[in-house]
């Protein structure tokens, strides 16, 4: 049984995605201690509430310090929605609080203002496994600058960062956990395809 | 963005009802089970509307919570019914639903509507606006005085919202009325985003629907729990030219 | 409402707010059930008869070489009233399925023999191991307080298998309890058959495939004869059941004149039913399945026929509650005959009894909760089907009688 | 009129030659010895293996069964030394022709722990196809045998259950040669049985109902065998002991009810056959009356060939019993078929085969041969 640390930072009802990954095979926790984020097989960082509360209870410095080494050891990390964003440097969002900076980029509040809805994703490289495949989107912010990753992939006609991979941590826009049969077809892909997880 | 078919699940003391003009309630079973299907059948999202509502929507929530969260639902939700305050609103959301459905009351308190959408983000709301044409323009259910041309000029040109327009006259149909439909949201060209709601169940009028430029949704009612997947047939003979999920 | 419900009763009729199918008031205290009820005397039922005619004439002429469509029948008298619809109002050859419970009465057996030989259509039925069938209602009993529901689900999957296997859509049923009891649509919503209703109302909430919650070592092939087919079968093959309840002006009391009189139907007379004709071809389902679903839902089936009387105007609520009052503490009869074909003693039903009991309390603090099923094992309660006997010798059908 | 030199089988039979004086069912036993058995079980067990391999269903098989001796017998067989988990399908009769033994061998049966799956063709239909087939060519059967044949293939094809077990072969007891098929376990070529060819679309639509109401009369066809790879298998070619007497002693000690009718009624020797359906035993009347030989000739070949009871004990058996039919009988056919008893009788002499029997208005008819001598 795989186990996963859905990294606590307070806010919103993580209920779904842990119900997401349990459905998937994994052992799940809630927690932020240095020793979780250290031994989980994957890390989740949780799509919901906003920036500014994801940055301030994450100021811990040696909780940022683990999460920096996860990446550097191509330890398997998902960032989800705001959880992607608690990644890159900035957000316009709380311009005074700033993320992790472990993807090279900031997050800006969307040209079209919103995305709500299903999504495919159009990927820089050739992924048909997913080819047919809809995500749920649901947000006003995204990031643009996003550009020296391995892997990129946007949805739809809009040019933000759907997905962007870089080593072992991925973040997405959109909510797996959320796009029902899709959302599982996702994570397994991840799995063998990017972390070499499945047992 | 594709288009999405939702299904609207109205609520009334902790059961589905198949609602009529929005006053006949008739009893049609527990939400667990609709929404196991409605998933199976790929339903692109669904709303629920609560009519029982108490005063307070966390014990309200907390008894529709256990029937959503400890049943794997993975379908993006929305929830309606009695939020009038900030904490109402962030509550609904922490619990783990995507969107929160405000009233057109609530919306009527305008500093109250601006704070929620400041702290949860437009893409979190969707205003309800259930609409009555008594002779001449059309205005708010319950509000004869709040014609739509009014509530209209309210929502700020660039909301990130959507707004669910229910037509009152054709709530439970087998056929929306289109004239209606046209007249709404002629008064609201400057929106898009639309989600339209009320005697939507023939797959013709749902094609008609989401060819509309405004509109981004079609929300299903009583019609869903009529047939035998009536999400499954809709998606398969609505016109090939509209981009769904299929 | 407020949402911690308060149980409150119909002014017109006798169900409450905690009806297993819900329930709804409307501002005047009417239930949904009454509401739609008066449909009943409102609609067209001509032109709804037409639009039926319309539908099923569709399926015949697809279905040229073939059944026209499938009606699942048993015993009991709607089966007698369906037929004769299909065939003689409607001109279509059907395929009669029935899912054949393991312990039929007398009364049963004669019916569907009769039923099987009167109309000009083929019969199709099937019994599943008696081996497995008492395993399943040992675990239904036990967790569900039910006799029924194995009976229920053979009968709601078998119809749409076979419609599956045989290539013929359309599937007739008769009347759709939601909306006959309890209103839950409007007849002109012309609902069908959904596997939703199916596990949440027919099942109650559990079907084939979770009964295993309940007991871990059930070999799924075991009740494989209780499988719905997947949503695809359905689709595929088009597979689709109506309710002719939604197109004839339904009134039981009435149809079963018709049937007597016309057909031969028997009745069966038993301690706490006011009609005979509900459901006489299952020797337990007024007996000991009406004990347990009053001790469960505080109502009977006494109370759905007088509900169904109120609102044919047949009968007043007071006259109703006195009547439910007297028959609703009867003893059940047949308890022997069923505790026989289980292989256990009636006083073996005790433990379940006391465990579904709403003085629960008072039976244990009474020291001696024993007595109340030393009372059920009376032989008096146990003459009906040997009343019923004279119908052996002139009508067999594969069956075991009890 | 030839016998057979080694068993009472005359030569009238249809589509059966005789070998050097001696019958098929004869040659067929006299070169089959004991140890083939072993090697039959085996091959048996190895066929009925790719079946089960291949299966998804809860079913690896279909059995067909009226809950009679044979039936039960196999049904036994078949579960606990074949490991097998047949569907147990049945085509019954209309209530009022099926015996009270018959529903309680059926429930016998399935009480014994199996899923029992019957067809029943309406019995409006049913009668008047009897009474055709009767008042046409003195055998009430040859339609009703249609469905019996048909309602085991139809429904395999219909759950897409390939393996379909059999009791015997006819060409083996009753030396029907024309279903002998490709080896001793094929049954595929019953649909050869005379029975069952020969049977017109517009014969069963002249009673008055359209193609559609005939649907269980339709032995499926060789292509929609071969399309869904239906293979039937006769079991009885490979078990150590099987017939009349053998399959009747274990199914009643395995529950059966027998026939309340002694031979002087029902011409069956030990109450054990067809004991669902009491009309059959008039059927065999005729078939005497027709070939000269009826059941009891049956019962005894077989016993013959089994070295059970010597070829004049067995004359003795067949002048006793042979073509014994009650009153009672004849009383509740012409009833249900609502003709009277002499236009049932005028039907039997019709159908009589002159040359070995004397006719005279209102007696039956009496044999002129004497049973086991060659007649002209």
């Amino acid at each position: 049984m795989k186990k996963a640390l859905i990294l606590d930072y307070k806010i919103g009802n993580i209920t779904s995605v842990g119900t997401f990954l349990r459905e998937n095979g994994y052992s799940v926790t809630l927690g932020c201690e240095t020793t979780e984020i250290k031994n989980a097989e994957l890390l989740v960082l949780p799509g919901v509430g906003s920036f500014k509360m994801a940055a301030d209870n994450l100021q811990d410095k040696k909780i940022i310090h683990e999460l920096k080494s996860r990446h550097l050891n191509n330890k398997a990390t998902l960032g989800i929605c705001l959880g992607f964003q608690i990644l890159t440097k900035t957000s316009s969002e709380s311009p005074d609080s700033n993320g992790l900076g472990i993807f090279n980029g900031t997050t800006t509040r969307l040209k079209e203002f919103s995305r709500i809805g299903w999504g495919k994703l159009i990927f820089n490289q050739k992924i048909n496994s997913l080819k047919d495949h809809y995500f749920y989107f649901n947000h006003s912010y995204g990031s643009y600058d996003i550009i020296d990753t391995s892997m990129r992939a946007c949805s739809g006609q809009s040019d933000y960062n759907a997905l962007v991979a870089s080593g072992s941590t991925i973040g997405v826009q959109f909510h797996p956990e959320r796009s029902q049969k899709s959302g599982n077809k996702f994570l397994k892909w991840l799995e063998s395809e990017v972390w070499g997880l499945n047992d | 963005m594709i288009k999405r078919i939702a299904a609207t699940l109205i609520l009334d003391s902790n059961q589905i009802i198949n609602a009529y003009n929005f006053e006949v309630h008739l009893p049609v079973g527990k939400l667990k089970y609709t929404l196991e299907r409605l998933q199976e059948f790929e339903v692109d999202e669904i709303n629920i509307l609560n009519t029982s509502h108490s005063n307070s929507v966390v014990n309200d929530l907390d008894k529709l919570l256990e029937d959503i969260n400890n049943w794997h639902v993975s379908t993006p939700l929305a929830y309606g019914g009695g939020i009038s305050t900030l904490t109402d609103a962030v509550y609904v959301i922490k619990s783990g639903v995507e969107r929160v459905i405000i009233s057109a009351n609530t919306f009527f308190d305008f500093d109250l509507f601006s704070d929620i959408c400041r702290t949860l983000g437009d893409q979190a709301i969707i205003l309800h606006l259930p609409i009555e044409f008594k002779g001449g323009s059309p205005s708010i259910r319950g509000y004869s005085n709040k014609l739509l041309s009014d509530v209209n000029a309210l929502i700020p040109i660039n909301w990130g919202g959507e707004i669910m327009l229910t037509i009152v006259e054709s709530d439970g149909k087998k056929f929306p009325n289109w004239q209606n439909i046209g007249d709404a949201l002629g008064i609201m060209a400057g929106h898009s985003n639309f989600i339209l709601a009320g005697g939507f169940a023939d797959f013709k009028d749902i094609s008609a629907g989401l060819s509309l430029d405004q509109v981004s949704a079609i929300s299903i009612g009583n019609y869903l729990h009529r047939v035998e997947h009536s999400i499954i047939e809709i998606k398969q003979k609505i016109k090939s030219s509209i981009q769904i999920r299929r | 409402m407020t949402m911690n419900q308060r149980i409150e009763q119909c002014v017109r009729c006798l169900y409450k707010t905690n009806h297993p199918f819900g329930l709804t008031l409307d501002k005047n205290g009417v239930c949904s059930g009454c509401l739609v009820h008066e449909e009943k005397d409102l609609l067209d039922w001509k032109m709804r008869l037409g639009m039926l005619k319309n539908l099923t004439d569709s399926y015949k002429l697809k279905q040229s070489k073939n059944y026209d469509c499938i009606v699942p029948v048993s015993g009991g008298q709607d089966s007698f009233f369906i037929v004769h619809t299909v065939i003689h109002e409607l001109g279509l050859n059907p395929l009669l399925v029935n899912f054949n419970r393991n312990f039929n009465s007398a009364v049963g057996i004669k019916n569907l023999s009769q039923l099987r030989t009167i109309f000009p259509a083929d019969f199709r039925q099937f019994t599943i191991n008696p081996i497995i069938s008492r395993k399943v209602i040992r675990t239904t009993l036990a967790n569900l307080g039910t006799i029924n529901w194995l009976w229920i689900a053979g009968q709601t999957s078998l119809p749409v298998r076979i419609a599956d296997e045989l290539k013929i859509p359309l599937i007739i049923w008769g009347a759709h309890q939601g909306i006959e009891q309890v209103g839950m649509y409007s007849h002109t919503d012309e609902v069908e058959m959904t596997s939703r209703y199916r596990k949440e109302h027919d099942l109650m909430g559990i079907d084939e495939k979770e009964i295993f919650k309940f007991d871990p070592d059930f070999n799924p092939n075991d009740i494989s004869s209780l499988t719905y087919p997947s949503d695809d079968q359905i689709i595929k093959n088009g597979t689709r059941g109506i309710y002719l309840s939604n197109y004839l002006r339904w009134d039981p009391v009435q149809q079963h004149t018709f049937v007597k009189d016309k057909y031969g139907y028997i009745g069966r007379k038993t301690n706490r039913t006011y009609y005979d004709f509900d459901n006489p071809d299952c020797p337990v389902y007024n007996g000991l399945q009406d004990y347990l679903k009053f001790m469960r839902l505080g109502y009977a089936k006494v109370t759905d026929q007088l509900v169904r009387d109120i609102r044919h105007k047949r009968i007043d609520k007071e006259s109703a509650k006195r009547i439910e009052s007297e028959y609703l503490n009867k003893a059940p009869d047949s308890l022997k005959g069923f505790a026989d074909w289980l292989g256990i003693s009636v006083k073996n039903f005790g433990p379940l009894m006391l465990s579904l009991d709403s003085n629960f309390l008072e039976q244990l603090l009474s020291g001696d909760w024993r007595s109340e099923i030393n009372e059920l094992d009376k032989p008096n309660l146990n003459h009906i089907d040997s009343v019923y006997k004279f119908i052996d010798s002139d009508f067999k059908n594969f069956g075991k009688g009890i | 009129m030839k016998y057979c030199l080694n068993c009472l089988q005359p030569d009238t039979r249809p589509s059966t030659e005789f070998l050097d004086g001696i019958c098929p069912a004869c040659n067929f036993v006299n070169n089959s010895q004991v140890w083939d058995l072993q090697v039959r079980t085996e091959t048996l067990k190895k066929i009925v293996k790719e079946f089960t391999n291949k299966v998804n269903g809860p079913y690896d098989s279909i059995l067909g069964i009226s809950g009679g001796k044979d039936s039960t017998r196999l049904a036994i067989w078949a579960r606990d030394f074949l490991g097998l988990n047949p569907l147990l399908v049945s085509v019954t009769y209309p209530p009022q022709q099926l015996t009270k033994q018959g529903a309680d061998n059926l429930n016998n049966l399935t009480e014994m722990g199996f899923d029992v799956y019957t067809t029943s063709p309406s019995p409006i239909i049913w009668k008047k196809l009897m009474k055709k087939s009767f008042l046409e060519n003195g055998n009430w059967a040859k339609s009703t045998e249609l469905a019996l044949f048909a309602g085991v293939p139809q429904i395999a094809i219909e759950m897409g259950i390939e393996l379909i077990l059999w009791g015997e072969n006819p060409a083996l007891q009753l030396g029907a040669s024309e279903t002998i098929g490709k080896t001793g376990w094929d049954g595929n070529q019953l649909r050869n049985m005379n029975t069952l060819s020969g049977m017109s679309t517009e014969w069963l639509t002249s009673i008055g109902f359209s193609e559609e109401y005939f649907i269980p009369y339709f032995y499926p066809s060789r292509e929609e065998f071969e399309d869904n790879k239906i293979q039937i298998v006769f079991l009885g070619w490979a078990m150590r002991t099987w017939g009349l007497l053998e399959n009747g002693v274990v199914a009643s000690l395995n529950g059966l009810s027998s026939r309340n009718a002694s031979a002087f009624e029902s011409s069956d020797l030990i109450g054990l056959t067809s004991v669902d359906e009491d009309w059959v035993i008039l059927n065999q009347m005729i078939k005497y009356y027709k070939y000269g030989f009826g059941r009891a000739t049956d019962y005894v070949n077989e016993w013959i060939r089994k070295g059970k009871i010597t070829r004049d004990e067995g004359v003795e058996l067949v002048v006793k019993f042979d073509g014994v039919c009650s009153d009672k009988y004849i009383l509740t056919f012409c009833e249900f078929i609502s003709i009277t008893k002499n236009k049932f009788w005028e039907i039997i002499y019709s159908h009589t085969n002159k040359d070995l029997f004397k006719i005279e208005q209102g007696t039956r008819p009496v044999r002129k041969f004497e049973v086991g001598v060659d007649f002209e």
